[in-house]
This record gives structure tokens, C-alpha cells and sequence, in this order.
């Protein structure tokens, strides 16, 4: 194509998109909240993987020492412990702390000592992080076997919770992200096909009088992209937007969760979302087109 | 021999022979009547030539190379060097007029300016002027008919196929396109004309051939017949 | 008196004036050509009769009842009584021409075996016997104004108006179809007929109306003029 | 319209929705696919209201007795608390009960009484629970208040997230929700307005040859009803599919969510869901035709 051919081709592409006017604005508007919401359930499965990880390896395995153990033996209970595969932090904590953690619960510490007499009850302990959340039961059941462990805690019904809610959030968040692409693909792959099948006669008209496909393919090709692309930038704008501000919200009001900060997800989610926003619409044009171009 | 047509026959889909082995060579610069009833085939004859469509069997050789197996490039060579005026016009309604008759030029990716110069131009032989900007769908049977004329003559094709192009013409803007086609064919263009108006073909001493049923039955200068 | 215009303009909305203060009464049997050259303003007459647009001034009379406004009820009605082929046929290329012809019927409700009975009965008037499944984009153009023609007067309508319905015939199809005309004309439907073919015109002697620039020049019984 | 115009009528909606083959199935697909995502969002919102209703007022608040007030006057104040507005139930918990209720998380209560050296720290003291969530911070604050009762303890902070998270949920579950309706009424829309422009010249036809206005909507309409009927009830079928799934999941996983039995829901959802299909459908189609019915 020279570049006359060009002068011709593109501005078509445009003139085509206004034409249809609220058809395309209608295409564009579905595309975009189609391809928004994959976005969002996208960035939630991303964080929800996230906060899984971060929470479930956070759950704290606690091992009370039995109380006739002699304080010179707890260093080699430590380093058992700390021997056991999947362990990624292990503390010390003796019977006075312990009664500090517990005792916001029912006052001040001198409260809670005065109330029972002054006798702390609590036994001195090793508190035991796993590095992985599935780890957490084995090394539970391990560290039980040890000689001088009374008792191992840690919150197996909350971990389970914990583990089946978020699976459970993952399994669904992947479902609708796969529908909602599902719908945008059908959505481009529509439109395009419209707007095709709105301009059969001219495509003919353009092979009678001597263009070549690729005269004939670049605005529809262009307009693809087009409907693409501001169908993407929008959904990407759009869900960038949203998600900012769920981490404002979500920082001051439900500070338990954690988010992914915008900045280290932006580049690759946008990067993908609209190169296949783009792709779809060039590839709905192209083959929409092509059973016009075998004249 | 700029066209040849040797053994050509064509089958529909539906099982109807409309042309039933036609041999017919036309020279450069020949100015052809197609004549013949309804549906004896000659629409179908210039679909083939102009390869909308391909043959059964047989063959149809333009400037002495089949056509029934052309790349895309060639194909695209073929249709600039052809003008068509369709039966039943094909314009795009929506557009203007210029529009209608600048595809042909756009298509072959002529300069704007070229275009700017060379549309009015063609309006004007075929009596549009001032019409440019209308939309196709506000004119009258004939004027579209004359748009489908121009949009066929715009590139001055080498060879001009013109499919009942006086269908919706009074006597008198017939006789002045029939002028105008004169007048290209003496440029050296070669014309084949379908036609069922008496009148012309008697008033033309040109070449005319007879279609039937889809046969050849008469190949002769002159008059009219059926 | 059935037909009867009355100081009627139409000035389209580009400012083209296509019909200029015209008179016309017609009576009920009679049997009108209506000449004159491409863009005198024929087709834009027949579409006011036709309540297809509506004039810009002037009214139209049909069985003496003003059709300017008229409601939804009164709108079919006309309609149902009119036949139109149309210049450009507005036929749907992707339906067979049976279903292009049963639409009149059906649209008028008419029970099926009815329409299994008359649609063969028109095609063959028309001369497309046979033909009846073919989709009409695989028709010639000639068999096309034919369907168009059998679909105007499938359900026998009181008036008939054919827009040039013999632009893409030869002359002996056309001359069968206007025997077809003249036929329905002399059991009572009234029949207008635009047209531009000399040898029809003068062949039947039957009243002309002559258009130019969307005034009528003239109008009397007999020959071509323009 | 006759009998023989219905006749006609029926069959060609039907013809029109096949001749349309792929593009009828994604309009289609894509519409049911916004409207499932839409319902399940809808019963997404109701639930979350139902588990925040009864959550947020499951919240204990508990007030503990001064040592120093005497039993008689424990009537008095438990009638004082109990002629609070907003208080939905009201039980006295002794000082044993209490020890008994924090027990399971030391061991025994003998174990736990034995560490304290037999004395029971804990004071008498009311529970109450709430009409409202709302009602909450302003029971305890007027308890508070109540000569006798020392201190009033309830969990704000799991309150405050609770109430956060949940209403967080709800509203991006309104806002997803209702940028889904807005995405299957424009593709209700499209589709409708795609058939009626690829019939326009059959439409013209029609009114040319007298056809009444009714019998020339009546397919649209019917295409339209059809359209709006498959799409809303293979939504909802999917939904409640889905819901019934995912109650069953929730029963044996995730316990302490509470979902509303399905059978309690589907009618009304089902009836407003294929409802409101049908009538954009309807709607849609009659619209799309108006502009080519003035004829
Ligand atoms: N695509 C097609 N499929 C099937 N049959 C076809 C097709 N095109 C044309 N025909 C048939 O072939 C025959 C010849 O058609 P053609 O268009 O060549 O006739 P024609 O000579 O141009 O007639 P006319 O003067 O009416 O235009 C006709 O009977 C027509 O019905
Ligand atoms: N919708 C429209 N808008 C604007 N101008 C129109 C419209 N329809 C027709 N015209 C113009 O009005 C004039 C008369 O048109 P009309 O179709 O009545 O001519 P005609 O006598 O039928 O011609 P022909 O023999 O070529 O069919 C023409 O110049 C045409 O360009
Ligand atoms: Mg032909
Ligand atoms: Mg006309």
C-alpha cells in the first residue's frame, strides 16, 4: 500500500466507528466492563494468594515446655524444634510473657495476677512459625512428639477456616474472571463481525474495482484495534482507579488485610490487559473478514 | 485477441446451464453488443470475463493468459484494468456521489488530488454535475444508473463491461451515454455492452452477439435480433 | 375520479423541487404512462400516490378521501388495494421468490393454501414458472422485475403502479408483460405505468403523461413525446 | 391480527433466531453470562446481610458487677439494663459460669482453677445481646453508665472490621452488580437492533405490501421475549446451581457463614430475573423498531 492508500484507509476506520455511534459506544461500554471486571477478579485473585500465604504461614504454633523440665535442657528442645522441616521462625517464650500476651483479655497484668493469687498458671513455651500453611500440622505434630512438649496449640480450626474460605474466594474469583473474558471475546468477536457484515457491499464494491486485501482489511483491522484498545484502556484505567481506592479504604478500615500496592502490579496487569484487548480486536477483524476476501 | 472465450460453460449450484460452450473472441478495441432474452445468460457471460465468478469448464483468456488461476496480485491487475457497470448498479447508497465514484480511484490509491480533479470530470460526461454531494439513495432510477457508469469509467479501464447500462434511461440520455461510450471505445477501450434496447443496437453499426438459453445463436455487425 | 392530485410540490430536503404544482385527475380503469426524462420526477409522483412520502404542499385524492393524514387503519388499507413495483425492485435477495411473492399475500393475512394456490398462479403470468425456491440473488435482472411485478399484483390490487417494470427486459418479455397489464387493466384495476420505452408507449395507445423538471408538459392519449 | 397471521408470525422469530446461528448463540451466551454474574452478585448481597444481621448481632456485651454491690440489688440493675432500648436478650453469668466459658482455652477448669490456687478472678456479670449491630456501642455505653456494673467489655474492634468488611463486600457487590445489568440491557439492546437492521428491507417490504404495524412487531417481539427467556433462565439456572453448590461447600467448609437455604430465595429471584429478560427483550425489540414503523 502507498501512501495514499494510508490517507484513505485510517481516517475510514474512524469514520466507520462514528457512524455507528451508539452501537459502538454500546460495544465499546460492554467490552470495557466486561474486561473491568475480569480485571478486578483478577487483582483480587492476585491478592487473595497474597494474603492467603501471608496469614496462613502466620498462624502461630505454640508448644507449652512440661513444667519439670530444667531450664538448661530448653536449649536442646530448641534446636530440635527449630531441626524440624518448614519451620521459618521460632521464639522463646517464658511464662511471665505469656500472661502479658493473654492478660488485654481480662484487664492488667496486675489485675489478672492479683485475681489469681499472684500465681502466674501459664507454662513457659516455644512459639513456632511455619513457612508455608501446609506445613503447619506437620510441624504441629512433630514438635507433640518431643520429649519435654506438654501440649502444642496452634489455631487448627481458624487455619482450616482460613484455608477453605480463601480457596474457596480463589476458585470462584477464577471462575467469573474466566466467564466475564469468555463474554469479552464474544463481545469483540460480535462487533467486529458486525461491523463487517454493516459494510459488506463496500468490501465487495472495493474488490470489483481492484483494491487489494490489504486495502480492503486495514480499517476494519484499525477499527478492531481501536474498539480493542479503548475497550482495555478503559477496563485497566477503570480497575487501577478502583483499586487504589480499595487500598486506601482497605489500609484504614480492614487493616488485616494486605494489598499488593498498586505500583508493583500496574505495568504487567495493563501490559497484558490491553495487548489482549488489542489482539482480540485485530484477530475478531481479520477472521470476520477473511470469508469477504476469498472473491 | 484481447479476450477469448473457448468452451466456456457454466453450471449453477442449482443445476441450471446458463452458458452451454461458448467460444467467442473479441479484439482489442471492439465495441460488442450482447443481446438476448431474460436469462439467456449474458450477465452471467461478463461475470465470468470480469472473474466474478469462475466457468464449469472451459476457458477465458484475457491479453492471451487464462484467468481461472490468478494470485491475488494479478486478480487485482485484472479488476483495474477492467470498468464494470453492474446490472443492478451496486453503489453504496449511503454515500455520496463523489464517494461512489472515487472508490475506484481510492482503491487503486491515486493521489487525492488526482481524485478531486478526475470525479467531477466523469460527472460531467455522464450529465451529474453539481450532484456530487448527494447521497445516492436521494436520486432518481437513472441518475444512479449514470453514478454505476461513472464509477466504471473513472480509471479509463482498458476494457469496459457495462451490464444493461440504459435500462432506466430515457431515449435521449441513452443516445448521449451510448455517445459517451463511443467516444471511450475510439480511445482505444474495448466495450461489451448487454443490452435489450432495439433502438441502440440498431442505430450502432457495431458488432452484436445473440445469447439463447445459453448458446451463441447469432455473431454478427448490424441490427437486432432475437 | 380515483386518483386525483392537486396543486402538488414536493421539494426535497436538499431543496431539489421534484414535483412543481402538478394536476392530475385519473379515473378508475384507466390505463396511464407516465414519461419523461431521468429526474423529471415519475418516481417521486407514483411514491406520493403510493403514501411512500407526502408532498410539501398540494394534496393527493384517492376515491376522493384526502391522503395526507390518515391513520395506521385507513394507511394499510391503501395499501392493501395498491400493487407497486418498485424501479429498483426492493426485493429480499436471501428469500426465495415464492416467499417474495406469498409476503403480499401474507401481510394481508390471507390463509396458506390460499397462497399456495395463487403464488404459481402469478409466476406463471410473469413467465418464472419453476422457479419458485430459488433464492432471488441467483436470478438474472430481467427475472427479477418479473418477481417484483408478480408481487404487485399477487393480491390483485385495485391500482397498480409499475415504476419502469420493463427496463431490464428484452422486447419480447416486456411485450408479454404488458399484455399481462393490459389484461388486469381491463378487468377494472387501474394501471400506472412510468416507463421509457418508445415502442411500448406507441404501441399501446393508451393516455401519456408527459413530466419535465417535475411539471407535467404533457398529457394526452397516444405516442412518445418528450 | 387472524389465526393465518400468527401462522406466519411464530415461525419466522423462530427462523430468524437460526438463520443468526453463532451470533445468536453469543448474544445469547453473553447476556446470560452478565445476568448469572448478576444474580449470583444479588444473592451474594443478600446473604452478606443476612450473616452481617446476625453476626454484628451475636456481638456479646458483657457487663461485670462491682465486687462490692450485694446479690439483692442484681434484680434491679439486670431490670435497669433490660429497659435499655435495643436489647434483645439479657442473661446473668455467675462469676463460675464465666470461668467455665474462658476455661477451654487454658486446659480444664480445675487445672485452670488449680493455677490460679483455687480462687476464681473473674467478678458476676450480664451478657447482652443487641437488637442491631447498630444498637451496640450505645447499649454498652448506657450500661456503662449504671451504678453497679464496673466495667463493660465487647469486642469493638472485631465489630468494627466485621461491619467494614461486610459493608465493603456489599458495596462492591451492588456496584458489580449493577454494572452487569447495564452490560446485558445494552447487549439486550445490540441484539435486538442487529436483527431489526438486518431485517430493515423485509420491514419496508412489509408496510409497502400493508402488512398492520402489530403484525410486522410481533416476531421482533417474540424474538425479543426469547432472547430475554433463554438468556434469564439459563442465568438462573446456573445461579441457583451454583448457590446450591455453594451452600452445600459452606454447610461442611466454612460453617460459620450462614446462607440462606435456597428454596427460600429461588422463587422470588427466579420470577424478578426472568422478568426483568423478557421485559428488556421486549422492550429492547419494540424500540429498535419504532423509528421504522412511522412509515
Ligand atoms: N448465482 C446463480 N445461481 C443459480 N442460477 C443463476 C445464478 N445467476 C444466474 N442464474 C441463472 O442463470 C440464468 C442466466 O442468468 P444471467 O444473469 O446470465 O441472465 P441474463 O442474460 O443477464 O438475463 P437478464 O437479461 O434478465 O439480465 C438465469 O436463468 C438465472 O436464473
Ligand atoms: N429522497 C430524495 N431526496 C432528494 N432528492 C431526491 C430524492 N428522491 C429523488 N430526488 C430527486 O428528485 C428528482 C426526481 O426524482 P425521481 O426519482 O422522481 O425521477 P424519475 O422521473 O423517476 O427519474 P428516473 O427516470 O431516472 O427514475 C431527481 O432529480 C432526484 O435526484
Ligand atoms: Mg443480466
Ligand atoms: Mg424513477
Amino acid at each position: 500500500m502507498n501512501r495514499h492508500g494510508f490517507s484513505y484507509v485510517v481516517p475510514q476506520a474512524f469514520s466507520s466507528l462514528r457512524i455507528n455511534g451508539w452501537m459502538t459506544f454500546a460495544a465499546i461500554a460492554t467490552i470495557a466492563i466486561s474486561l473491568f471486571l475480569c480485571l478486578l477478579f483478577w487483582l483480587m485473585v492476585i491478592n487473595i494468594d497474597a494474603n492467603a500465604e501471608q496469614l496462613e504461614s502466620n498462624v502461630e504454633i505454640i508448644g507449652y515446655i512440661a513444667d519439670e523440665i530444667p531450664q538448661e535442657q530448653y536449649n536442646a528442645i530448641q534446636s530440635k524444634i527449630a531441626a524440624l522441616s518448614g519451620v521459618s521462625s521460632l521464639t522463646y517464650i517464658s511464662r511471665e510473657e505469656g500472661l502479658q500476651r493473654i492478660a488485654p483479655r481480662f484487664g492488667t497484668v496486675e489485675q489478672l495476677l492479683d485475681s489469681m493469687g499472684g500465681v502466674n498458671p501459664l507454662p513457659n513455651s516455644f512459639s513456632v512459625k511455619a513457612q508455608s500453611p501446609e506445613a503447619v500440622s506437620g510441624i504441629a505434630g512433630q514438635m507433640a512428639a518431643l520429649e519435654g512438649i506438654s501440649e502444642v496449640r496452634y489455631g487448627e480450626s481458624e487455619v482450616e477456616k482460613l484455608f477453605a474460605f480463601t480457596s474457596a474466594l480463589r476458585f470462584a474469583g477464577i471462575v467469573i474472571m474466566a466467564l466475564l473474558a469468555v463474554a469479552a471475546v464474544f463481545l469483540v468477536a460480535m462487533t467486529t463481525r458486525i461491523s463487517v457484515y454493516a459494510r459488506k457491499q463496500e468490501i465487495m464494491v472495493m474488490k470489483w474495482v481492484g483494491a487489494t486485501n490489504w486495502f480492503i482489511r486495514c480499517p476494519f483491522l484499525l477499527e478492531g484495534i481501536v474498539l480493542g484498545l479503548v475497550g482495555s484502556l478503559l477496563a485497566v484505567g477503570a480497575a487501577f482507579f478502583v483499586y487504589y481506592k480499595a487500598s486506601a479504604y482497605v489500609a484504614c478500615s480492614l487493616s488485616f488485610i494486605v494489598m499488593l500496592p498498586a505500583s508493583a502490579l500496574w505495568l504487567t496487569v495493563s501490559l497484558i490487559a490491553v495487548g489482549v484487548g488489542v489482539l482480540m480486536g485485530a484477530i475478531g477483524s481479520i477472521v470476520s473478514l477473511a470469508r469477504f476476501l476469498n472473491v | 485477441m484481447l479476450i477469448q472465450a473457448v468452451n466456456v460453460t457454466k453450471v449453477y449450484k442449482n443445476g441450471l446451464t446458463a452458458l452451454n460452450d461458448i467460444n467467442l473472441c473479441i479484439d482489442s478495441g471492439e465495441f460488442v453488443f450482447l443481446t438476448g432474452q431474460s436469462g439467456a445468460g449474458k450477465s452471467t457471460l461478463i461475470r465470468l470475463m470480469f472473474r466474478e465468478d469462475q466457468p464449469t469448464s472451459g476457458k477465458i483468456l484475457i491479453a492471451g493468459r487464462s484467468i481461472s488461476r490468478l494470485s491475488e496480485r494479478e486478480t487485482v491487475a485484472l479488476r483495474r484494468n477492467s470498468g464494470v457497470v453492474f446490472q443492478d448498479f451496486r453503489l453504496l447508497e449511503k454515500n455520496s456521489v463523489f464517494d461512489n465514484v472515487a472508490i475506484t480511484l481510492k482503491a487503486t490509491e491515486v493521489p487525492k488530488e488526482q481524485i478531486k480533479l478526475r470525479v467531477p470530470e466523469v460527472l460531467e460526461q455522464v450529465g451529474l454535475v453539481g450532484r456530487e454531494k448527494e447521497p445516492v439513495i436521494n436520486l432518481s432510477g437513472g441518475e444512479r444508473q449514470r453514478v454505476a457508469v461513472a464509477r466504471a469509467i473513472a480509471n479509463k479501464p482498458m476494457i469496459l463491461y457495462a451490464d444493461e447500462p440504459t435500462g432506466d434511461l430515457d431515449p435521449q440520455t441513452s443516445m448521449e451515454l451510448m455517445k459517451l461510450f463511443v467516444e471511450i471505445n475510439n480511445q482505444q477501450t474495448t466495450v461489451i455492452m448487454a443490452t435489450h434496447d432495439r433502438e441502440i443496437v440498431n442505430h450502432f453499426n457495431k458488432r452484436v452477439v445473440t445469447l439463447a438459453s445459453g448458446r451463441i445463436v447469432s455473431d454478427r455487425r448490424g441490427g437486432f435480433r432475437l
